[in-house]
């Protein structure tokens, strides 16, 4: 704490009584500081959490864009090996992309539950939002088996790669989403949550918003449109 | 001291923050959607979820591509806008995530095109 | 040139010159010297353009270059000025001058402008250096670690090619002849660099590449691999050789004469030696085994990249081992590297004679060619490639069998 | 520790007497925070923006001297022909490992340090956004770069150039682990980048004091920030074409298998799209440092601000669109190398919009010629020369005569030494006093200087020439049969080449050797340079809080604006010193805010950090291993989640028994 100490003799004004008086600060003046509450402290206003969300995610943006990229270019590279064509199951596909749209309803319920303090049903909203991404992986790790099964390893060939890269990508994600519900909803349940609850549960929605996005965009592109 | 320099220079206003708080910056919490504005929005999610896939069963040619990339753009932006509050929210947070997002389309859409058109 | 008896190839109209081909080579000679003193350059200098496509990156580069300069010296002097005359001489403070937006913009403007005069003729030389409609010849490069094969495949350009020729290390082309080279890898990425006769193109495995080929005067023209490509990447070298068209012709046929048994006893014994312990990857074509079936070499189960350099003519270029090392001795080596373009023909179709065979060097080659160049040749390390040597493996080869080898290779012409 | 104490005694300036020491009552986690103030371990846990940035510079100078004794054996090895000093083997390792080191493990964090330790004083902030993600970065570099230089000595370093060309970076051609730790490696660090991207614009945007408006934000930080979101979207790219090449070598994807039908090409292009961008972030913030330092040893504002604020913006926009111009003789097709070739042309301009403003800032100055300023105009003559160069081969048919020959070597040294370091090394003579509260010598500085500037352009001048002689890059020998004779002689400049390289040695050496007789030099004083931006209204060295109150900023230049008043009459300014920068510290000091919140240690972000290796070890020899990584990562993730950032005033309980309970200023959000 040494730093923090304040030498006296600095403390006092310097030289003469000229510049003390010119920099005095007057009576009541009013630096801004101190009416900014807890919430708005920042210099935009805006939540640096949220902000930093917000770049986060616009960063994932060129992740998940060079994975799609490199699949788009390898989807149909070889004519003579296993490709999407013979492998999608698009019905079963959409039931689980209905799964993964489903539980963003469910999360931004979660967030507005959060918004209203209503910490149960935000639990309730967030492990239901959970067991909907469970189900959804679920139904990718089935769909992966079937798909090895029928002879598409992940080294069989450019197409096999790439796509269990990108979709496994998104799964990993997913999967972190999950943990990341069922963390809070176990920290909500003890009380644990730091700052602004409501914050919190916004920032885990915005992640699990984005996972479902970057899936709209995979369940068009991979799975939708012919090779 | 720092009140007089205000006056002094003619340097200080070069141009406006660009992130100042300004009343339309600041979030619109008032303008919140109701869960049952939300139950809405996610139906017609589903909705257009379903076209796509009845679109891709049906023969329309070399429609079916741009059409399910405009079904695919409405159904990104409604989840971003209305999911991700990205419509009532300060502008600053729709500016880094699309930033990312026309960053990626744009450098990754250029480079997938030297090797499809541009290749010798 | 104290070993020109020997040479067995017929003398054309390579050595009748017409006087407007003197006069041309006499003014670019002069020019040259004129303007890059490039008589002593190195070979591979990117300034000294000895054909027509890279005289149009030199139109292009040297205007660059000079204004570039002009731009440079500007600026640099403006900065010497500005150091010079407003260092702290007890000045008073000075006027807190935070810009001058139209003076700002000015700046902006200019240089702009002087980059759009840079970038119209860019574009049309890159139009220009892409375009292959009017080219005459097609001869195919095949990168792999650590050397170059060449090979003409049957056509009519290149005054016609009856049947496939395949070379490596050095391409040979007929002087005046646009030529489409196209190029691809059997490995790693690598690049062809012939600086004085065009920019380089990487040849990437998977993909053909092209790359146009045009000499103005016969000669020897230096080029190196410049794309990184592994251990060895800074021992692989290649050369383009521009011949007359006549003596192309004689290049030509020699490239596809018969195969001719060793005249002697110890090439003879060069020869199973060569069968036994060489055949597997270096073809030569013509060699046939006891039951007089063709051995034709299987390289691709033998070497990572699949292929080893055929060695039916060896003798007929001055390089070996990727182009790392001459086949020639230095005072040889010189005298084909030095040869004034109208005599240059007549002493690259001599091709390497006894006299002038870099013996010391070929015998160490063949002795542990892995001690040689960079190679993954030893044992331990070939587990990532199935155990296949990259390059040339050790071959323990007896003194005795080196002697027959070199004696028999002596004759591979 | 969380609150700064106050002194009782504190002077009666003040207005509302000092706070209570106060020490944390609970412990958080699982382990009760670290509170040393001094040892290691204040220096291990702690989430001070300013030691943190030191830790950067200090590891980041280790890295640069690593990275310059592995040029010094390429020098060596090319000195002559046909060099027997390294094998070929050996001299693969060192020339990638030497790009890798000072792009990834000595620029950008040396950037990083002077980010991290000036953007909150430049913007009137405590600490940053996020004090924990910030320690994060920290180490998550430190042992990525340690664990990337441990390849020397398990197997042999990465042996493909630091651009990695498919295939010759797949198991067959390059089959040591030294890849897979190049790979792994770069895969920490960028973590480390990102994490402190997202944190410093998070800083820049929302933490400045009030009124600082962004157009009065300080250049560095400007310039910083435009860096931080070209890693925040370069890191991306690279990822991927790393995860690519991991896959592939380690659970035999096929990305890169041109047998299957992979294009080589693919590598290339994820690795330019973020190694292009990665120039600028190489280049920017030593553009920030000369833009501070300038116009203070030139006694004038920078000249036209707004226009140098937007022209690193507009270099980090087009910076995006230029990547293929490393891929002229890649075989991209006409088209394609037109439109980048144009482009390329395109980004010269912003950035001499840069040379002009600093050389108008010069002009009608007062120029005094400390070594900082000695190295900020290094900057500009050698940038100039670099980016001229750089100017000839945008160009794309003469680039394809020079790309990969020394000529481009030569070029991008004049633009990352010429550019770059010097830069960095400016800032280095400029904060000096700032952080460590001492002034460095001078002469030793000069001396430091000048050997640098001649051994840089003996070193890398010759390389045009040899480079335009058609020498090219990435060979372990030359030869003699290539070289030529006469004035271009390849080998004669080959050994300048080398000579410059040890004289520029032995430059760097004189820095450290004035590090050395600086140490006992008597405390700066507050304001050594009659500096014009905000850093310099904190002490030398800064207290832990930085501020004794948060400053309301009301100029660009606010230091300038409080140190000087214009006297003149209408149009005529006549500027007066009515303030020194004591003076002014001295009332900072007198209304100080009582009762500062900073962040509190944690141990957290180190042990975050230290499993990121363990899980890349662990890829590389062992599953085991990767087990105990993500066990470890998982513990510390949880632990962190569960520790407040900052204690609250009610965990606190104060010896005197007091309430504690002012309101006090929240300064960093959750995370």
């Amino acid at each position: 704490m040494s730093d923090a100490t304040i030498n006296p003799a600095d403390a006092a004004p310097v030289g003469s009584d000229a510049p003390a008086e010119h920099m005095a600060i007057p009576a009541g003046y009013d630096d801004g500081q101190d009416h900014i509450g807890l919430e708005h402290h920042t210099s935009t206003g805006l939540s640096n959490t949220k902000l930093a969300m917000w770049l986060f995610l616009g960063s994932e943006c060129l992740l998940f864009g060079g994975l799609i990229s490199t699949y788009m270019l390898y989807r149909n590279r070889r004519a003579d090996t296993l490709g999407p064509d013979q492998l999608w199951d698009i019905p079963f596909t959409s039931a689980t992309s209905f799964i993964l749209l489903m539980s963003s309803l469910t999360m931004v319920l979660g967030v507005q539950a959060a918004k209203r303090r209503d910490d149960r049903n935000t639990r309730l909203w967030l492990t239901v939002t959970a067991l909907l991404g469970g189900l959804f992986l679920a139904g990718q790790i089935y769909e992966f088996t079937v798909f090895y099964r029928e002879g598409l390893g992940f080294t069989t060939n450019l197409f096999a790669s790439s796509f269990y890269t990108l979709v496994g990508f998104h799964g990993a994600h997913v999967s972190v989403g999950i943990i990341m519900l069922m963390a809070t909803v176990g920290m909500l349940l003890r009380n644990r949550v730091h700052g602004n609850k409501a914050e919190t549960v916004e920032m885990i929605g915005l992640y699990w918003h984005f996972v479902d996005i970057v899936w709209i965009v995979i369940f068009t592109l991979v799975y939708l449109i012919p090779a | 001291m720092s009140t007089d320099t205000t006056t002094t220079g003619t340097e200080h206003h070069f141009g406006e923050d660009i992130t100042a708080i300004e009343p339309d910056a600041i979030p619109h919490e008032h303008k919140d959607l109701r869960d049952r504005d939300y139950v809405f929005i996610a139906f017609l999610l589903l909705i257009l979820t379903a076209l796509e896939v009845a679109a891709s069963y049906i023969e329309l040619g070399s429609l079916l591509v741009p059409i399910l990339l405009i079904m695919m753009a409405i159904k990104f932006v409604t989840v971003a806008s209305f999911f991700m509050h990205l419509r009532g929210d300060a502008r600053i947070f729709s500016w880094m995530f699309y930033a990312g997002l026309f960053l990626a389309v744009g450098v990754y859409a250029a480079a997938l095109t030297t090797f499809h058109f541009f290749a010798p | 040139m104290n070993n020109r008896t020997s040479m067995s190839v017929p003398k054309g109209a390579s050595t009748v010159r017409s006087v407007s081909r003197r006069l041309r080579i006499a003014a670019a000679v002069g020019l040259g010297a004129l303007v890059a003193g490039c008589a002593q350059d190195a070979p591979q200098n990117t300034f000294d353009p000895a054909g027509p496509n890279a005289q149009r990156i030199q139109n292009l580069q040297v205007p660059v270059f000079i204004i570039a300069g002009i731009v440079g010296v500007i600026t640099l002097s403006v900065i010497a000025f500005v150091v010079w005359r407003y260092r702290d001489r007890g000045q008073a403070i000075p006027e807190q001058t935070h810009g001058k937006p139209a003076l700002e913009i000015g700046l902006t403007i200019l240089p702009a402008l002087i980059l759009i005069g840079v970038a119209i003729p860019t574009v049309s030389t890159v139009f220009a250096l892409a375009e292959t409609d009017d080219t005459e010849c097609v001869i195919n490069v095949t990168g792999q670690q650590w050397w170059w094969e060449v090979d003409y495949p049957v056509q009519d350009g290149c005054g016609g090619i009856s049947a496939p020729i395949v070379t490596s290390g050095q391409m040979v082309l007929p002087v005046d002849t646009p030529v489409l080279v196209r190029g691809t890898s059997r490995d790693v990425i690598h690049s062809w660099w012939i600086p004085r006769l065009n920019g380089k193109r990487d040849m990437v495995p998977g993909r053909v590449q092209t790359n146009r080929m045009q000499a103005d005067e016969p000669g020897i023209y230096a080029g190196q691999c410049t794309e990184f490509c592994g251990l060895s990447h800074a021992n692989m070298r290649m050369e383009v050789i521009a011949l007359e068209a006549d003596d192309f012709e004689v290049w030509k046929a020699n490239q596809l004469s018969d195969y001719e048994s060793p005249t002697n006893e110890l090439a003879l014994a060069g020869e199973s030696t060569f069968i036994a312990q060489c055949s597997r990857c270096h073809q030569v074509n013509g060699l046939t085994d006891g039951d007089g079936d063709p051995i034709v070499s299987r390289p691709d189960l033998n070497v990572y990249s699949g292929a080893a350099p055929n060695l039916s003519y060896l003798m007929t270029r001055t390089t070996f081992a990727g182009a790392m090392f001459d086949l020639l001795t230095p005072e040889c080596r010189a005298d084909v590297w030095e040869a004034p373009p109208d005599e240059f023909g007549e002493r690259y179709l001599e091709g390497v004679t006894p006299e002038c065979l870099n013996r010391v060097q070929l015998r160490e080659w063949l002795r542990n060619s892995p001690a040689e160049k960079p190679m993954y040749t030893d044992p331990n390390e070939l587990a990532a490639t199935n155990g296949l040597p990259r390059g040339m493996p050790y071959l323990a080869l007896s003194e005795g069998q080196i002697d027959e080898l070199v004696a028999y290779l002596l004759e591979r012409k | 520790m969380a609150i700064i104490e106050r002194p009782t005694d504190t002077p009666a300036l003040a207005p509302s007497g000092g706070a209570p020491a106060v020490t944390p009552t609970r412990s958080y986690g699982y382990l009760r925070r670290p509170v040393q103030t001094t040892g290691w371990r204040s220096w291990a846990f702690t989430v001070d923006h300013k030691k943190i940035g030191i830790m950067y510079g200090v590891a980041a100078m280790l890295f640069f001297v690593v990275g310059g004794v592995e040029a010094l054996f390429i020098r060596l090895q090319l000195a002559g022909p046909e060099g027997t000093v390294l094998s070929a083997d050996a001299y693969n390792q060192m020339f990638t490992m030497h790009a890798t080191t000072m792009v990834f493990l000595f620029v950008i964090p040396m950037a990083a340090a002077f980010a991290n330790y000036m953007i909150p004083l430049q913007i009137g902030a405590r600490d940053v956004a996020f004090p924990r993600l910030n320690a994060l970065s920290l180490w998550t570099f430190v042992f990525g770069g340690i664990f990337l230089n441990t390849s020397w000595f398990l197997g042999g370093a990465a042996d493909g150039g630091w651009f990695m060309y498919a295939p010759n970076s797949a198991v067959p051609f390059s089959p040591s682990n030294g890849v897979d730790y190049w790979t792994l490696g770069l895969l920490i660090t960028g973590i480390a980048s990102l994490v402190g991207a997202v944190n410093l614009i998070v800083t820049v945007l929302n933490m400045r004091a009030p009124g600082m408006t962004m157009m009065r934000v300080p250049i560095f930080t400007w310039m910083a920030l435009v860096t931080q979101f070209l890693l925040l979207f370069a890191m991306p790219v690279i990822t991927v074409a790393l995860v690519l090449l991991l896959f592939q070598r380690n659970y035999d994807a096929t990305f890169f298998e041109v047998a299957e039908g992979a294009d080589p090409l693919l590598w290339q292009h994820l690795f330019w799209i973020f190694g292009h961008p990665e120039v600028y972030i190489i280049v920017l913030p030593a553009f920030g440092i000369v833009s501070e330092v300038l116009p203070v040893f030139s006694k004038k504002p920078l000249f036209g601000y707004p226009f140098v604020v937007f022209s690193g913006a507009a270099i980090g926009f087009v910076g995006w669109g230029v990547w293929a111009h490393h891929m002229f003789a890649s075989g991209l097709g006409p088209i394609s190398v037109a439109v980048f070739s144009v482009a390329t042309m395109a980004i010269a301009v912003p950035t001499g919009v840069k040379i002009i403003n600093w050389t108008l800032t010069m002009w009608g100055g007062k120029l005094r010629f400390t070594t900082a300023m000695l190295f900020a105009t290094g900057l500009i003559v050698m940038f100039t020369i670099g980016g001229l160069s750089g100017v000839t081969h945008s160009v794309a048919p003469s680039d394809t005569q020079q790309t990969d020959t020394y000529y481009i070597v030569a070029h991008f040294h004049y633009v990352i030494f010429g550019g770059a370091v010097l830069g960095l090394f400016a800032g280095i003579y400029y904060w000096w006093p700032k952080v460590f509260g001492k002034l460095l010598n001078e002469s030793w500085g000069k001396a430091n200087f000048w050997t640098m500037i001649i051994g840089m352009n003996l070193t890398f001048g010759p390389m045009h020439i040899v480079g335009l002689q058609g020498q090219p890059r990435r060979m372990y020998v030359w030869t003699e049969n290539r070289a030529g004779d006469g004035f271009f002689n390849i080998g004669f400049w080959n050994l300048v080449a080398t000579i410059g390289s040890f004289i520029l040695a032995v430059g760097v050496l004189f820095f450290f050797i004035n590090v050395w007789v600086s140490r006992k030099n008597p405390p700066a004083p507050a304001d050594p340079w009659d500096a014009r931006s905000l850093e310099w209204m904190a002490e030398n060295p800064p207290k832990e809080y930085n501020f004794e109150r948060t400053p309301t900023v009301h100029a660009l230049d606010e230091m300038f604006h409080r140190k000087y008043e214009d006297v003149g009459e209408g149009d005529a300014h006549d500027y007066v010193k009515v303030a020194t920068a004591e003076e002014i510290q001295a009332v900072e000091t007198a209304n100080r805010d009582d009762h500062v919140h900073l962040p509190s240690p944690s141990y957290w972000p180190i042990v975050l950090s230290f499993s990121l290796p363990v899980i890349a070890y662990g890829i590389i020899y062992s599953t085991l291993l990767v087990i105990v990584g993500l066990a470890i990562a998982t513990v510390a993730m949880f632990g962190w989640a569960l520790e407040p950032p900052t204690a609250d005033d009610s965990e606190f309980e104060s010896p005197e028994g007091g309430d504690g309970g002012e309101p006090s200023k929240e300064l960093v959000a959750s995370v």
